[in-house]
């Protein structure tokens, strides 16, 4: 266990900065997400939550696959993908951290998704215990301990000092070669933690009931009338899938350059009219149907196919920033079973 | 405050059992007491659900695109900024009116929940409103401490309704609208180039603004439309942060009424509303003062010239 | 796959001096889609067209570009050749490499990478370019004209005398307009009656024409070869076709206390009447107002009088509806009121006139029966005393900016016409300045002044009182510096003329442009001054800026032969590139209709496959290709990109962009 | 001051374009103070126009013109020889200095119907 | 702005109506009045034909300079076309303005077909304006810049 005092954070930040990249919750125009450290960044560690998920280190929103350069009527074909630096990605949170699981479930089965798997592997994640947790979050349904949150290292603010518990051999690796930490003791860390699992039991979410939500369900469940009402204010914005940290949706697209033509992909959203469109149209043709398909595949599809582990960690962004106040928890209490009433 | 809610209620439930209409739209309790959701209630028996309150800041208008194809009347309940983005929708022919029937209903400005937060206030049981106060878990707020950014600024009055629901006279805006425009138009070039970098750098193309806002009803966005030679789906470079939103502020010149919901809805809270404000303030103050969804018939000053008007060299409000 | 051969032009040494062409060829040879690159030293010559020709034929092109001069100079040229080889005239593109390139650059690199950058901006556009055919549209052989003035006399006539057929439209009861009050016309002073008068009767009785008085026009749908017009027919109370205009019913009616609109108010007349002796149709009608038959039920003299039942109480409006090719506007002026004058004492005195008030009270058909006497106590007046440039040339906002042009010389007309006939009256014109260009117009002013001796003073007048019985009127001598005050028994005013203001209505039916001045505005000021930027409406007489009557008859009669040009046409071939609105996109907004400057933007309801065997019905905008001219202002002001311009496009206009910042 | 700066001054001050005018005469047509006059309503446009100010700073007119605005009211043109007038006649006041009318005599309530400019052209006229 | 003297020089695009300002440019050509080749005339029908999209595609493909040329107002071909051109540029380039672009890469100028010694007077003080910003950095896709 290693611990520095909170004031002197900036020193830890500079140190890993010094090595390899940094990554951590940053402010710019009022807006806290994840983005690389530099000299004169405002570091908004304590803020719960980021507005874009820790996602985007692996699957950034928009990302280079390779190039046709065009010359006369010649074309050369560019490999575009950059083999990634080792990098650190500091003060991830537990709903985060469990994200990046299920991400793997997707993008490392086979076929291996390669841009994702070397990011995957450059990285050393440094996650954080939420000492605040707020009346959105639903992790705990999900199965993630915000005050445990794992990763290569865990960091657990206790007072006025951060405690750093490695829990991987890369996280051992990132602790020792940081001279400006100092021993810690895991007692305070201990009782913090328990301080936490008390606030969370208080949340308003805790015990949503998700019974219903089974393979063997998934013909009734599609069929629920209560789809109607509860997408009937969708705008259909995508603001949810853009700031959940599971929706690993996306698009392949052409950008024509001065010098040919750039394929890239960027992240896509279930909510578009213009979503897995075909030959013909978007097979599914209402905000309705697309908004079942997003919770239908987090809470239906998803654990059918993954061994029962859901689609959602419960960060409960979605429930924060939906436009419109639409969110997977009236989905789960509308349609999870019984106990939600 | 409570009784304009019951009279809501109370008409929703007279017209639907009198036949006059066979939907209305509102909005409907959430799970956190802030969290209130537009809704469409068909009977009267679903109305026990129904709220207004100081949460309701969702704008309803652009609902009624879709919802006034369908057959039957539906009552919408329209907020005095929401009445003029139902003009405008009018005057642009999206709206069948003659299957709406519009209550105005009173305003004193809807609360932020960003604000309340940073207020240390998260979930909320009940909220009692007079018209400069709000008071929530017996901590009393004056309106401008925790008010949407858009109502701090509400000039609006309520337009021409079939019916209205108004107990008090509209409380004064608390800030200039055009202040903050004014503000950047101040700053040098380079301040302001500075300000919209950091701004427009945290866009995720989420299209939320887009989306939510009433002057957006194409049937198909330009930036959806592979064929428009602008479609894109994400940000992949600065530049393109830069290109949505000025074609998105381009697109309702002249038309947005000044809503403010882009604002209200960008996750990354960016003030988009200040784009669509400097085009409302060159407006006023090159071709003389519009607001759009007065009325539903004039011209857009973008559909509309004199011969006198100013070069582009000559325009410029600001800094350099 | 698209097949394109470029050709590159030496014009000579005009281009080939500064640009390597061998070298534009051969860079542009490479481009994708390029299968044949020439240069040639002429390519505008026989022999250099052959060659296009002949490439085009024996490569299948699918389309050329021509690097050469302005498309402005031979871009027809190179259309035709293309045509002629069978490839769409519309798949030529033109790169401009003489006048924006060799012509103004000297370096021989910087010119020639220019000109292979506006080569590959000229193909860029070009694959993107689509066949275009020029749509066509029958012409209806009729044209309507709107206004029964002189203006729109002598067009009908002379539209009539190529042989079409013309309806008149004239919205009181007669035609005839403002030149029927009239006494004598400048500068000959031969008697308006008898120049106009026949005019009218060879209207009536050409059998190509079609005179409707008293009716109005209530829409106007349609574009040029094809307009659809209702008129309204107002309800006259008598039957047209059996009236013989004896004038039986007008010495028996009882109500005359109608105000005598011919005679300017200056007189009364009955109920039912004759506007005038020489009227056109002949025909009596009702005022409803003054009917005491209409107004309580109580009368029916006249139809007791009447020997040909003609009289019917029971008449209303009806709407006609009739097709035009062509639509001539000759709706005329009308004094202005003179309500911002109040220092003239024109609501005030009796004896200050207007001169269209005083050609009646000269006129021998006029209330007093030709001999001039003040309205006020019907005597002689001695002492006459005219003021120039009321309301005209004012930019105070009380009247018009502009000259209305003819007060000059009608006033100089009066003057000499009333020493004429009362040599001992003394007459006086205050002007500001005299303004007489025209045949034998100046010379005529002379003669007021030089043979019969008016007085004409520099200045203007300040006021107008009352006293002892005289009308004094005070205003400047400029050119002896004193202020003078002359007592008067008759005072005229040269009240402005300004435009007719049914014309607003009827410009905006017909998607006319207007100016501020309510006139209407000619497609060119100096080039196509007799029609309207609307393809299809002409204009005639004052409704375009003020005029006299020689020149008026020269506008109606050069606007007749536009109007015989248009509907001597079978079919009207239309401008290829137009807009063209995708349908599924269009949100039936309405702002593409706002700008467009000739009206051919219509919506129509639609209906549309929403998924799921469901269909929805929606506003979209449709183009009327016929009218479209192409400029392009709706494809701007469309959000979601439905609009678009056929040869101009979007995506066209942005691959020439790519092309040209590619380096 | 050059006698042009002067004419250019006194031109701004009088807030009128004088060359809209169009050389009517309606001012002096109308003007009932003209008989008192030596220079006329439209010679004071004429002659500012001209850039003359000499003729004007000696002319008795400026004490004889009644500010009744007749002239502005008349003018076909928008010019307001009066306010040329008051113009040149602040010109000659100011260069002379010293009041004659003394605010405190003015009694509390003025027909309100008065212009306000006719009272501060009051001020100006009797302050020799 | 140095090092686009030999290099780098600035790249200009330029909308021209057909009737009054393409015409314009011909003359300036017939004439021999020359003007910087960095100037590169995209032929419109009219000034209300250019979209704010083309000229944003323009700076994104790494134009320095934007300028469009209509006839005079009241001289429109199309009678009305420039008026509308002339309110969108206004609010486009105020807004441009707004978001920190400079000024002086956009303009709107009025060249009636006569005035072939206006249009290559503006388009030598445009490019040499053009020229003293330097590249365009403010709105620029370094996507295109490869």
């Amino acid at each position: 266990m290693k611990k520095i005092a909170y004031k002197n954070l900036d020193l830890l930040y500079k140190e890993i900065a010094g090595a390899q990249e940094l990554y951590l919750p940053v402010k710019v125009a009022k807006a806290t997400n994840f983005k690389k450290y530099e000299d004169g960044v405002e570091v908004d560690i304590k803020s719960l939550q980021t507005v874009k998920s820790a996602k985007d280190l692996f699957f950034p929103q928009s990302e280079d696959m390779m190039e046709f350069k065009t010359s006369g009527k010649n074309i050369e074909i560019i490999d575009a993908r950059k083999t990634p630096a080792p990098f650190v990605l500091f003060g991830v949170r537990g709903c985060d951290l469990k994200s990046f699981e299920i991400l793997d479930r997707v993008f490392l089965a086979e076929p291996v998704d390669t841009m994702y798997k070397a990011k995957r592997e450059a990285v050393t994640v440094v996650t954080l215990a939420c000492n605040n947790p707020e009346s959105s979050c639903f992790c705990k349904v999900f199965g993630v301990d915000a005050s445990n949150p794992k990763g290569d290292v865990q960091a657990t603010i206790v007072g006025d000092e951060m405690f750093f518990e490695p829990l991987t051999e890369k996280g051992r690796a990132l602790l020792d070669s940081l001279k400006c930490l100092e021993d810690g003791d895991a007692t305070a860390v201990e009782g913090e933690k328990k301080a936490i699992a008390e606030k969370i039991d208080a949340l308003p979410f805790v015990n949503l009931d998700l019974s219903e939500f089974k393979g063997e369900n998934l013909m009734k469940l599609f069929d629920r009338p209560e789809w109607e009402d509860l997408s009937k204010a969708c705008l259909g914005c995508g603001t949810c899938t853009f700031v959940c940290p599971t929706c690993q949706c996306f698009d392949i697209r052409d950008f024509q350059t001065n010098a040919g033509v750039k394929r890239f992909r960027c992240w896509d959203s279930c909510m578009y009219s213009e979503f897995t469109k075909m030959a013909a149209e978007n097979p599914r043709k209402n905000q309705m149907q697309r908004y079942r398909q997003r919770f239908m595949h987090k809470l239906c599809y998803f654990p059918s196919n993954n061994d029962g582990e859901y689609g959602c960690v419960g960060c409960g962004r979605c429930v924060k920033k939906c436009p419109q106040s639409l969110n997977i928890v009236k989905v789960i209490k509308k349609l999870g079973g019984k106990n939600n009433d | 405050m409570q009784r304009i809610e019951t009279a809501m209620i109370e008409k929703a439930k007279a017209l639907l059992s009198s036949g006059e209409v066979t939907r209305v739209l509102g909005w409907k309790k959430g799970e956190l007491g802030y969290d209130v959701e537009p809704c469409v209630f068909k009977s009267e028996e679903s109305l026990k659900d129904f709220c207004y309150n100081v949460f309701c800041g969702a704008n309803l208008s652009k609902y009624l695109v879709e919802e006034s194809k369908k057959e039957g009347k539906i009552l919408v309940f329209l907020k005095p900024c929401d009445s003029y983005s139902f003009n405008q929708l009018i005057k642009e022919h999206r709206i069948n009116k003659e299957n709406v029937y519009t209550v105005g209903v009173e305003c004193q400005g809807k609360v932020d929940p960003y604000k309340l937060k940073e207020n240390g206030i998260e979930m909320v049981d009940s909220a009692v409103e007079t018209v400069d106060t709000v008071t929530v878990k017996g901590k009393e707020f004056k309106k401008e401490e925790i008010i949407l950014g858009k109502c701090l600024t509400c000039t609006k009055k309520p337009l021409s309704y079939d019916d209205i629901i108004s107990f008090n006279e509209k409380r004064e805006p608390v800030l200039d609208r055009f202040e903050t425009v004014k503000k950047l138009e101040a700053m040098t070039a380079d301040e302001r180039y500075a300000f919209w970098k950091d701004q427009l750098s945290n866009c995720i193309r989420c299209n939320a603004c887009r989306n939510v806002c009433p002057a957006c009803t194409c049937t198909k966005c330009v930036f959806d439309n592979d064929n428009s030679g602008i479609a894109s789906k994400a940000n992949s470079d600065s530049f393109e942060e830069k290109l949505f939103h000025i074609i998105r502020a381009f697109h309702v010149a002249g038309r947005c009424t000044d809503c403010g919901e882009c604002s209200r809805v960008c996750p990354q809270h960016i003030p988009l509303h200040l784009l669509n404000r400097k085009f409302i303030s060159d407006i006023d103050r090159l071709y003389g003062e519009y607001q759009a969804g007065e009325d539903t018939d004039s011209k857009g000053p973008l559909t509309n010239y004199t011969t006198g008007d100013v070069d582009p060299s000559d325009v410029f409000g600001g800094n350099n | 796959m698209q097949k394109i051969g470029v050709f590159v032009c030496w014009c000579g040494s005009n281009i080939a001096a500064t640009v390597d062409v061998k070298k534009v060829a051969d860079v542009l040879r490479l481009e994708p889609g390029v299968v044949i690159s020439e240069t040639y030293q002429y390519m505008c010559s026989e022999n250099g067209q052959a060659l296009i020709r002949n490439a085009i034929k024996e490569n299948g092109l699918t389309g050329i570009v021509v690097c050469s001069c302005s498309p402005r100079m031979h871009e027809a040229t190179f259309r035709k050749t293309a045509e002629s080889a069978g490839l769409n005239p519309y798949m030529v593109e033109i790169a401009n490499i003489r006048e924006q390139c060799s012509w103004i650059h000297k370096d021989m690199d910087e010119a020639t990478e220019k000109a292979i950058v506006l080569g590959r901006s000229a193909i860029a556009k070009l694959k993107l370019n689509a066949p275009l055919t020029s749509g066509e549209s029958a012409v209806v052989k009729r044209a309507l004209v709107i206004g029964g003035g002189i203006a729109g006399i002598q067009s009908a006539l002379d539209i009539a005398e190529a042989g079409y057929e013309v309806d008149i439209v004239e919205s009181s009861a007669t035609i005839g307009g403002n030149m029927a009050k009239l006494d004598k016309t400048f500068p000959t002073l031969d008697c308006a009656a008898c120049i106009l008068t026949p005019k009218m009767v060879d209207c009536a009785q050409n059998e190509n024409i079609d005179i409707m008085t008293f009716s109005e026009i209530e829409s106007v749908k349609g574009f040029v070869g094809n307009f659809k017009v209702q008129i309204r027919r107002k309800a006259r109370f008598v039957d047209e076709k059996k009236c013989t205009g004896c004038g039986v019913c007008m010495q028996k009616c009882p109500s005359k206390k109608g105000k005598n609109e011919f005679n300017m108010g200056l007189n009364n007349r009955p109920a039912i009447y004759i506007p005038f002796a020489q009227a056109i149709p002949n025909v009596a009608i009702i005022d409803p107002e003054q009917c005491l038959k209409l107004k309580n039920g109580k009368c029916g003299l006249c139809a007791m009088q009447c020997q040909v039942n003609a009289i019917d109480y029971t008449q209303k409006d009806e709407i006609i509806e009739r097709e035009y090719g062509a639509i001539v506007v000759a709706t005329g002026y009308k004094p202005i009121s003179l309500e911002n004058f109040n220092e003239y004492g024109y609501d005030t005195y009796k004896d200050v006139v207007t001169s269209l008030e005083l050609e009646r009270l000269m006129n021998a058909a006029g209330p007093s029966d030709g001999h001039l006497v003040r309205p006020s106590d019907h005597k002689e007046p001695k002492v006459i005393t005219f003021i120039q440039c009321v309301g005209s040339r004012d930019t105070s906002g009380c009247g018009k900016p502009y000259c209305s042009k003819i007060c000059c010389m009608y006033t100089a007309k009066h003057a000499m016409l009333i020493r004429e006939k009362y040599p001992d009256t003394e007459v006086h014109v205050f002007y500001i300045d005299v303004r007489t260009p025209g045949k034998n117009y100046d010379e005529f002013f002379r003669r007021a002044v030089e043979q019969y001796g008016v007085d004409y003073i520099k200045g203007m007048v300040g006021k107008v009182y009352e006293e002892n019985g005289k009308l004094m009127v005070q205003g400047s001598d400029l050119i002896n510096n004193e202020q003078v005050v002359i007592p008067s028994d008759l005072v005229v005013l040269a009240a402005a003329i300004e435009p007719n203001p049914s014309v607003r209505k009827i410009a905006t039916m017909v998607t006319a442009s207007i100016d501020t001045n309510n006139f209407l505005t000619e497609a060119h000021a100096k080039l196509r001054p007799v029609e309207s930027p609307t393809a299809g409406i002409f204009l005639s007489g004052v409704c375009q800026g003020p005029k006299d009557i020689p020149e008026t008859v020269s506008q109606a009669s050069a606007c007749a032969a536009k109007v015989v040009g248009l509907l001597s046409k079978d079919k009207l071939k239309c401008n290829a590139c137009v807009a063209h609105s995708d349908e599924t996109l269009c949100t039936g907004c309405s702002v593409c209709a706002n700008v467009c400057p000739y009206g051919a933007i219509t919506y129509v309801d639609k209906e549309f496959r929403i998924g799921g065997g469901k269909t929805e019905t929606r506003r979209v905008a449709s183009v009327n290709e016929a009218v479209c001219q192409g400029c392009g202002a709706c494809t701007v002001t469309c959000p979601s990109g439905a609009m678009d311009l056929k040869g101009f496009s979007n995506k066209q206009i942005m691959a020439e962009v790519d092309a040209i910042c590619k380096r | 001051m050059d006698r042009k700066e002067q004419a250019k001054l006194i031109k701004e001050r009088s807030g009128t374009d004088v060359r809209k005018c169009m050389k009517c005469g309606k001012c002096s047509g109308r003007c009932p103070a003209y008989a008192e006059m030596d220079i006329k309503p439209h010679q004071f446009v004429s002659y500012i126009e001209k850039g003359e100010v000499e003729k004007l700073l000696e002319s008795k007119s400026l004490y004889t013109c009644l500010s009744c605005f007749a002239c502005v009211e008349r003018c076909p043109r928008g010019v307001a020889p009066a306010n040329v007038i008051e113009a040149v006649r602040q010109e000659v006041v100011r260069a002379q200095g010293g009041n004659k009318v003394q605010a405190e005599k003015i009694p509390e309530t003025i027909n309100e119907a008065i212009p306000q400019q006719l009272l501060v052209s009051m001020f100006r006229k009797f302050n020799k | 702005m140095q090092e686009m003297n030999n290099e780098k020089r600035p790249l200009i695009v330029a909308f021209c109506c057909n009737w009054c300002s393409y015409a314009g440019a011909d003359l300036a050509g017939s004439s021999r009045l020359s003007y910087p080749a960095d100037v590169k005339i995209i032929r419109v029908p009219c000034s209300c034909r250019v979209n704010p999209m083309f000229i944003l595609k323009a700076f994104q493909r790494g134009a320095d300079g934007v300028i469009i040329c209509g006839c005079h107002p009241g001289d429109c071909h199309y009678t009305t076309g420039n008026y509308y051109a002339r309110r969108r540029m206004s609010l486009l380039f105020s807004m441009l303005d707004y978001l920190g672009i400079e000024r002086e890469r956009t303009r709107v100028e009025w060249v009636s077909a006569a005035e072939g010694a206006k249009f290559s007077a503006v388009m030598n003080d445009f490019a040499s304006k053009v020229a003293a910003l330097g590249e365009n950095k403010r709105l620029e896709d370094l996507r295109c810049k490869e």
